[in-house]
């Protein structure tokens, strides 16, 4: 039984560190800020997600399950947010409070 | 090596970057940066200290933990007063910078004749 | 295994630190200081300091996280004239000569350590029975050290008294940060509304675990502070008037009560700062409980800064 | 272990309590009634001066309070002794009078509920007083560098109190400088906690072994004290701070505020590195306070605004502070009594902060009337402000040591020192400091007794018990040579020393 | 307490007291306008004192911790009686000149502090009192020369303050010894001084006490403050100053200095000193114009003639110097009081009624050189002992034919000074100050002579001492003629002779101040305070380690 278990978490925790991988490479590699941000919220959502679900039969108590879900959706209320508010200020064209990561990342490369 | 030291190497690197930074930069909130550097930079250093106190089923000193989080709050008021100073200034000047100058306005320094 | 997993750690936030420092952008760098302040609640945690960790999460990567990105971005005027007061190269070689010195003695000084740490972990552990808390820190906080953490809410309210110190004159008493604008239908003012029930419900949660697991007022009061400056960006309230004799009381009650029960001990346990045999967790609670709401409204205030806007 | 709480101990919780209740109930009422309560709680603060003294006289040794009653190393103990009851006397004291000064410049204006000067003034003030008290009474490291921190964050405001772009600038060097400077003392803390596990300043003395650790730990806790004593050449902060505050805040800072962390420095090299310290760093630490002396002297000189001259005597003073420090090492090597030099020090400390803080209110009040404090046209002081230019000038007595005030007594001791102890050096030092003391006192009384012009007015009249509060000041100051009738209490609870009559 | 001793402690204290109160008094502006007319009444009770206190009585003020305690022993009370005459009679002139003052206040206060200081010097009797009340003279003679006009007093008043301060600094640090030689860390001047033979720091102490007293004696080459001072002070400020301020040094040098051993390798060099002084004052002296400054160099040469009787009594252990030095200063305190009133007097006569002014002062001005009869012929047949008869001896005749001559001139000088207006006659009040002061110190010697008594009358009237007297000022007067001939071939040397080379240092101390200014901007960038302070840390833990 445990068995299962594991492998299910194995596939879905690296699952999501594929997603996180790949959410970090789009940051890095895309063009312009919207579509780092799409990148950003895949790495958020998806891969946070899998990876507390793999996490989940790992985990005696409900208590805990429970936290680590909550935890979730907490991420995706925020990161949905976020990623909102940056959009329209992009959409809006003034730069003002976007913070200049794109030289950032360049250079932190 | 164990982690410990290893982590303690990391805030000798971490006090020297915001020593260095404190000193070059111009800009106030650079400087303030730098000296939230030094400071993890020292707090490592008592954690650090707290980590090898680990005894009696405690992962550490306590002790140490405690100040350590009296020392982190007392350096966030720090902060909020220096950032709050900063943006006075620039209202009053537009500059957030220290002026190269000594901080005395020249008519200050002016000498007499004797 | 665990030393190459320190390495990672390590080299991300120090390359981060680095970061924060050459940036040429201020902007850019204080980006770069928030993951480093998260990065290091990782390091915490490796050193076994969960309640640090947490209390780094909150104040010093949050809190101060909030503080500098929003100086920053009213100060990117600044930008060219402090770049053109870039120092010579000379001079930066010589502090970095000078830092690298400090530096090694540092690192010299963490080598030196003693093999056989000293520590006071078993007297805490043999004390603990006597202050009826289950958490170690919270026990040396409000117990061992009481002084320490009542300076340090005072320090807090030093603080905040020095900010307000800077308004001027004519904005005496009125309230601060710009005007609040709303969207009614934004997704910033649907957040306001729907996250601080769940974030007030959390930080009851974390100080009442402080007792006895890692957590505390602190962490529960950031998170308090959290929603009201998320209430406040969102533009659904207003910050209040510094002048406001309920907000002024707000601020002072929790160290008023501490003050108070300090005193008490002094009359009934035979010193300040000590409780009456077998209610000190009580007592312990109730200072905690008194805290929250000064240290969040003392925090949101360090926040949103002196007071700009003259009472109409 | 330690020892456990003695009688009147819980004077020292009220001496620190005290002022921070003043505060937040000052903040809570508000308005002119925080000035009410600032006065009262400086009364009450200097009546428990009073009977705290007292005690300790009585007692004849150290007043220690067990908090919470947990005894060190778990717990913290603050802890009296003779050098911490004289500045605790003596800040009372001069917290009293500045107080009295301020309420001139400091009442809220009639018809207004609330104004920002007044109220942030006398919060700042009494934070400053309760700071400055748990400075002195605390007896655990890490206490005293948050007491540090609450002295800071109540000083910086106080400096740019005007508002004005100068001082702003003047309370960032300030902050930001101070603040490196309490990250080295923390360093500092911590790794004597991890050297010797405990933060009792007591136990760390008999813990403390002449290793690298401890002579690390020492040296950044001394540098960083030095910045916040702007200790020559790290005074980059303190004339413009001093010389940009208003009058009254000039005065608490300048007389009160350096001497925290100056006092922290003797605490610690005195009681704590007792056996670690070098004789090599005391003379060290002296020579910066030689160069102190010197330079600031002459700097002082030249200055043409009478704050800044006054400024810079401070940057001057700051040094005699530090030339104590390789006097009572000499005088222990010479098998003499060493209390001597330390009561020299702590008399000086004294004298300079009564002396200072006139000063500083008498050009305020210059100012005032003048419009400006030109060194250059002083002209009619003399005839418009007798009584404060009689007050600058017994300042100025006592800075330079004039008998009977005492800075000369303060002098005497430390040369006898310098004498017995052969450091000849030292007293060349302090000679050529007082004369060059003497040559800008001279030229500010001389260039403001010339007559003003036939049709001078003064700019605006000052209240005679502004003035009078001066001159009581400055007074106070050039009698304090009396205290050499007292037997010494600075030697009351000293390791080693036992309370003998003085001199 | 016995009654006598009593009311010689009450005494004291009055002595003291009396100025002293009326300083405070000053506070008061209503009462500080009638303090001029009290000038006159302040030195009374000290006169009281002097006469009537027996020598020896103490007064004591403090516990047995510290004590500030007034003495009265007889050189103090010689000197101390003479300088409350002249004190009076300067009063009265002072109070009569301040009606032509506009600002008075400045003068009233630092007269009364100058009196107070120097009462309390002559009775103080513990080093701390002692140094605390020559501090006050100092200061209060800095004021009195800032009461002068123009910017020549404030620089003679600046140069003053700062010499005298210095000396202090001396003083302060020989009193320091001299209180560590005592046994039991005793203050008092007695034990002190009987302490400083044996004394481990001996010569080092000697070195200072005599520097700093020699820069206020205005010794060779100190004294270049002197002429600056007296000839910028108003005149009854000079007279004080020249007369009795001065004499605090001599006092000083009687009370600290030990005549109970033979100290030949510290007394001969400054009799040396003394007699040098003695004769380049008269030197520099007959070639100055101005009336003060010829006396002010006057008194240059007589200080140095009384430092040099200390210096050879305190060769040859011989205690009763201190009697010996005070009657000549006593002297000297009256007849160049007088003198510096007669100037003011002159300046305001005209030629018409000249002589009965100016003959008075031929005769007491010719007495400082040893004219039979006067006080002068008696105290340097005092003095004559001790000089011995060798080579100090003919030092002393040649000085007294160079003071003849130097009086000569300096009568020559005031002739040339008075007032233009014919007719012009100066106010009743002030000639008779100076007329009494001139009787005085005419008739004052005499008395301290057979009162104390030195010597007897027979043995100062016999006709070999009156001719040893006579023949110098005979010789002088031919020299003065002489010189009076040769006058167009002197040279001119500015007053303050070479001590006016310092003034060409002042280029260089303002450059030096202006680098000190310059380093300390540059020490306060914040660039370069930052590196300092962690420098400071770095070099503390290195000077720990080296250890």
């Amino acid at each position: 039984m445990s068995g299962v278990a594991d492998i299910f978490t194995m596939a879905l925790v690296s699952a999501g560190g594929f997603f996180f991988f790949a959410g970090v490479i789009g940051l890095l590699r895309f063009p312009d800020a919207c579509t780092r941000l799409h990148a950003l919220t895949k790495a958020d959502n998806l891969g946070l997600g899998l990876v507390i679900l793999g996490l989940l039969p790992q985990i005696g108590s409900i208590q805990l399950a429970l936290k680590l879900m909550v935890i979730w959706f907490l991420v995706l209320l925020a990161s949905a947010t976020c990623s909102q508010l940056i959009g329209r200020a992009i959409r809006r064209g003034d730069r003002s409070n976007v913070p200049d990561l794109t030289d950032a990342a360049e250079e932190s490369r | 090596m164990t982690s410990t030291t290893f982590f303690g190497l990391c805030a000798a690197a971490l006090v020297g970057l915001g020593c260095y930074g404190l000193i070059v930069n111009a800009q106030l909130l650079r400087k303030l940066l730098a000296f939230n550097l030094i400071g993890h930079g020292v707090f490592l250093v008592c954690a650090i200290i707290a980590h090898r106190g680990a005894a009696d089923g405690l992962g550490g000193d306590p002790v140490p933990q405690a100040l350590l989080i009296t020392a982190i709050v007392v350096a966030f008021a720090a902060s909020a007063l220096a950032v709050a100073l900063i943006l006075r200034l620039f209202e009053e000047t537009g500059s957030a910078s220290l002026t190269r100058s000594d901080g005395l306005a020249k008519s200050d320094t002016a000498e007499q004749e004797h | 295994m665990t030393l190459a997993l320190d390495s990672a750690l390590a080299l991300l936030f120090l390359g981060l630190a680095t970061w924060t420092i050459f940036a040429r952008e201020t902007f850019a760098s204080v980006a770069g200081f928030l993951p480093y302040g998260l990065l290091l609640t990782a390091v915490w945690l490796r050193l076994a300091a969960i309640d640090v960790a947490m209390t780094e999460a909150a104040i010093g990567a949050g809190l101060t996280g909030v503080l500098l990105v929003g100086a920053a971005a009213r100060l990117r005027s600044t930008e060219a004239a402090a770049a053109a007061e870039r120092p010579r190269v000379l001079t930066r070689l010589l502090a970095a000569i000078v830092s690298i010195a400090v530096a090694g003695v540092v690192a010299v000084c963490v080598l030196l350590l003693p093999p056989s740490a000293p520590t006071l972990a078993p007297e805490v552990v043999a004390n603990i029975a006597a202050t009826g808390v289950g958490n170690p820190i919270t026990a040396v906080l409000l117990s061992f050290r009481a002084m320490d953490t009542l300076l340090e809410a005072v320090v807090l309210l030093f603080a905040l008294i020095g900010v307000w110190s800077l308004a001027p004159d004519r904005a005496w008493g009125g309230r601060p940060g710009p005007a609040p604008v709303s969207d009614p239908n934004g997704t910033l003012t649907y957040l306001a509304r729907v996250l601080p029930p769940i974030g007030i419900v959390v930080a009851v949660y974390i100080l009442w675990v402080g007792a006895d697991d890692p957590g505390g007022k602190f962490q529960g009061a950031t998170i308090l502070a959290a929603m009201w400056l998320l209430v406040l960006m969102a533009g659904l309230a207003d910050a209040p008037p510094v002048s406001g004799r309920g907000l002024r009381t707000g601020l002072i009650i929790g160290p008023a009560i501490f003050i108070a029960i300090g005193c008490l001990g002094a009359v009934t346990a035979g010193a300040f700062l000590a409780y009456p045999q077998g209610h000190a967790k009580l007592w312990i609670i109730v200072i905690e409980v008194a805290l929250m709401p000064s240290l969040a409204i003392t925090l949101v205030l360090l926040l949103v800064g002196a007071p700009q806007r003259a009472m109409t | 272990m330690t020892t456990p709480t003695t009688g009147g101990g819980l004077l020292l919780v009220l001496t620190v309590l005290l002022p921070v209740v003043g505060v937040l109930l000052g903040l809570v009422v508000g308005g002119r009634h925080a000035q009410r309560v600032a006065l009262v709680t400086l009364l009450l603060g200097l009546a428990i001066a009073v009977a705290l003294t007292g005690q300790l006289m009585h007692s004849g040794e150290a007043v220690v309070y067990v908090l919470g009653g947990w005894s060190p190393p778990l717990g913290v103990a603050l802890r009296a002794d003779g050098i911490s009851i004289v500045m605790i006397l003596a800040v009372a004291v001069v917290v009293a009078f500045i107080a009295i000064y301020a309420c001139g410049n400091f009442g809220t204006p009639a018809g207004v509920r609330e104004a920002r000067r007044p109220v942030m003034f006398w919060l700042l003030l009494l934070a400053i007083t309760g700071s400055l008290n748990l400075v002195f009474v605390s007896g655990d490291v890490f206490t005293l560098y948050v007491a540090l921190e609450l002295l800071t964050f109540a000083a910086v405001p106080l400096v740019s109190l005007d508002g004005r772009a100068e001082t702003l600038q003047a309370a960032l060097r300030y902050l930001l400088y101070a603040l490196l400077g309490s990250m080295l003392y923390l360093l500092g803390i911590f790794l004597l906690y991890g050297a010797y596990g405990t933060l009792d300043i007591a136990l760390l003395a008999q813990r403390i072994q002449p290793e690298t650790l401890a002579w690390a730990a020492a040296a950044l806790m001394t540098a960083g004290l030095l910045a916040k004593t702007a200790l020559f050449p790290l005074h980059l902060w303190l004339p413009p701070a001093h010389a940009g505050a208003p009058a009254a805040a000039s005065a608490v800072l300048s007389a009160l505020v350096i001497k925290g962390a100056w006092f922290l420095v003797v605490r610690l090299w005195f009681d704590v590195f007792a056996g670690v310290v070098a004789p090599r760093s005391m003379q060290l630490l002296a020579a910066m306070g030689a160069a102190a002396i010197l330079i600031g002297n002459v700097v002082a000189l030249q200055q043409a605004r009478l704050k800044l001259l006054i400024a810079y005597s401070t940057v001057a003073q700051i040094g005699y502070l530090f030339l104590m420090f390789p006097l009572a090492a000499g005088l222990n090597a010479a098998q003499l009594d060493s209390a001597a030099a330390v009561s020299g020090g702590m008399l000086q400390a004294i004298s300079h902060a009564t002396a200072k803080a006139a000063m500083f209110m008498a050009a305020g009040l210059i100012y005032v009337t003048l419009g400006h404090d030109r060194v250059a046209d002083l002209r009619g002081v003399g005839r418009a402000l007798p009584m404060t230019l009689v007050a600058f000038a017994l300042g100025g007595a006592s800075l330079i040591g004039l008998p009977p005030s005492g800075g000369f007594f303060a002098k005497w001791l430390l040369l006898s020192a310098a004498l017995a102890s052969m450091q000849w050096w030292w007293v060349a030092v302090m000679i050529a400091g007082g004369l060059l003391t003497s040559a800008y006192v001279f030229m500010v009384v001389v260039r403001a007794l010339q007559p003003a012009e036939p049709d001078w007015k003064p700019r605006t009249r000052v209240p005679r018990y502004q003035q009078g509060v001066v001159l009581a000041l400055a007074v106070c100051s050039f009698l304090l040579g009396v205290v050499a009738w007292c037997p010494d209490v600075t030697r009351i609870g000293r390791p080693g020393l036992s309370v003998v009559e003085a001199r | 307490m016995i009654p006598s001793a009593y009311r010689s402690a009450c005494l004291l204290a009055l002595a003291f007291g009396v100025p002293l109160s009326l300083l405070l008094a000053c506070a008061s502006r209503r009462l500080r306008r009638w303090m001029p007319a009290l000038f006159v009444l302040a030195p009374i009770p000290a006169l009281m004192a002097a006469l009537c206190a027996d020598s020896g009585s103490m007064l004591q003020i403090g516990n047995d911790t510290l004590a500030l305690t007034f003495t009265l022993d007889e050189p103090g009370a010689m000197l101390l009686g003479v300088a409350a005459l002249l004190w009076s009679a300067c009063g009265i002139y002072a109070a009569r000149d301040l009606r032509e003052r506009a600002d008075v206040d400045g003068f009233i206060v630092c007269w009364l502090m100058t009196l107070t200081g120097c009462i309390g010097v002559f009775l103080a009797a513990d080093v701390i009192g002692f140094y605390f009340l020559l501090a006050t003279l100092s200061v209060g003679a800095s004021g009195l020369v800032l009461q002068g006009k123009g910017p020549d007093a404030h620089r003679a008043s600046a140069v003053y303050l700062g010499l005298t301060l210095l000396a202090e600094g001396f003083l302060l640090v020989a009193l320091i010894l001299l209180v560590q030689a005592t046994p039991d860390g005793s203050v008092l001047i007695r034990d002190a001084a009987a302490a400083l033979s044996t004394s481990a720091w001996r010569d080092v102490t000697l070195m200072l006490l005599l520097t700093g007293l020699g820069i206020k004696a205005a010794l060779v080459p100190l004294h270049f403050w002197m002429p600056l001072a007296y000839d910028a002070a108003p005149i009854p400020a000079a007279a004080v100053m020249s007369g009795a301020v001065v004499k605090a040094s001599v006092i000083a040098m009687v009370r600290l200095l030990p005549f109970d051993a033979a100290l030949p390798d510290c007394g001969f060099p400054l009799a040396a000193i003394g007699m040098c002084g003695a004769l380049y004052g008269v030197v520099i002296g007959i070639t100055q114009l101005r009336p003060t400054v010829v006396l002010a160099y006057s008194s240059v040469s007589q200080m140095g003639f009384v430092v040099a009787v200390i210096g050879m009594g305190l060769a040859a252990g011989d205690d009763t110097t201190p009697m010996t030095a005070a009657f000549y200063g006593a002297h000297h305190l009256l007849v160049k009081g007088s003198l510096f009133l007669a100037v003011g007097v002159l300046m305001r006569t005209g030629h018409r009624c000249l002589w009965p002014m100016l003959i008075p002062a031929a005769v007491i001005a010719l007495g400082l050189g040893g004219l039979p009869l006067t006080g002068g012929a008696l105290t340097k047949y005092a003095a004559k002992d001790l000089l011995g008869n060798g080579l100090a001896n003919s030092v002393a005749t040649a000085s007294s034919v160079a003071t003849t001559l130097l009086m000569l001139h300096f009568l020559h000088r005031l002739r040339e000074n008075i007032a233009k207006d014919v007719q012009a006659r100066a106010p009743s009040v002030l000639v008779w100050s100076w007329l009494a002061m001139a009787l005085a110190s005419l008739a004052v010697p005499w008395m301290l002579y057979l009162t104390v008594p030195i010597d007897t009358l027979s043995a100062a009237l016999a006709p070999s001492a009156l001719w040893s007297a006579l023949w110098p000022v005979l010789a002088g007067v031919v020299l003065a003629i002489v010189l009076h001939r040769l006058r167009q071939y002197l040279p001119r040397v500015p007053a303050g002779d070479f001590g006016m080379a310092f003034g060409h240092m002042q280029g260089m101390c303002v450059a030096a101040a202006k680098a000190a200014s310059r380093a300390d901007a540059f020490l306060r960038r914040w660039l370069v305070a930052t590196i300092a302070l962690l420098l400071v840390a770095l070099m503390f833990g290195w000077a720990a380690v080296n250890y």
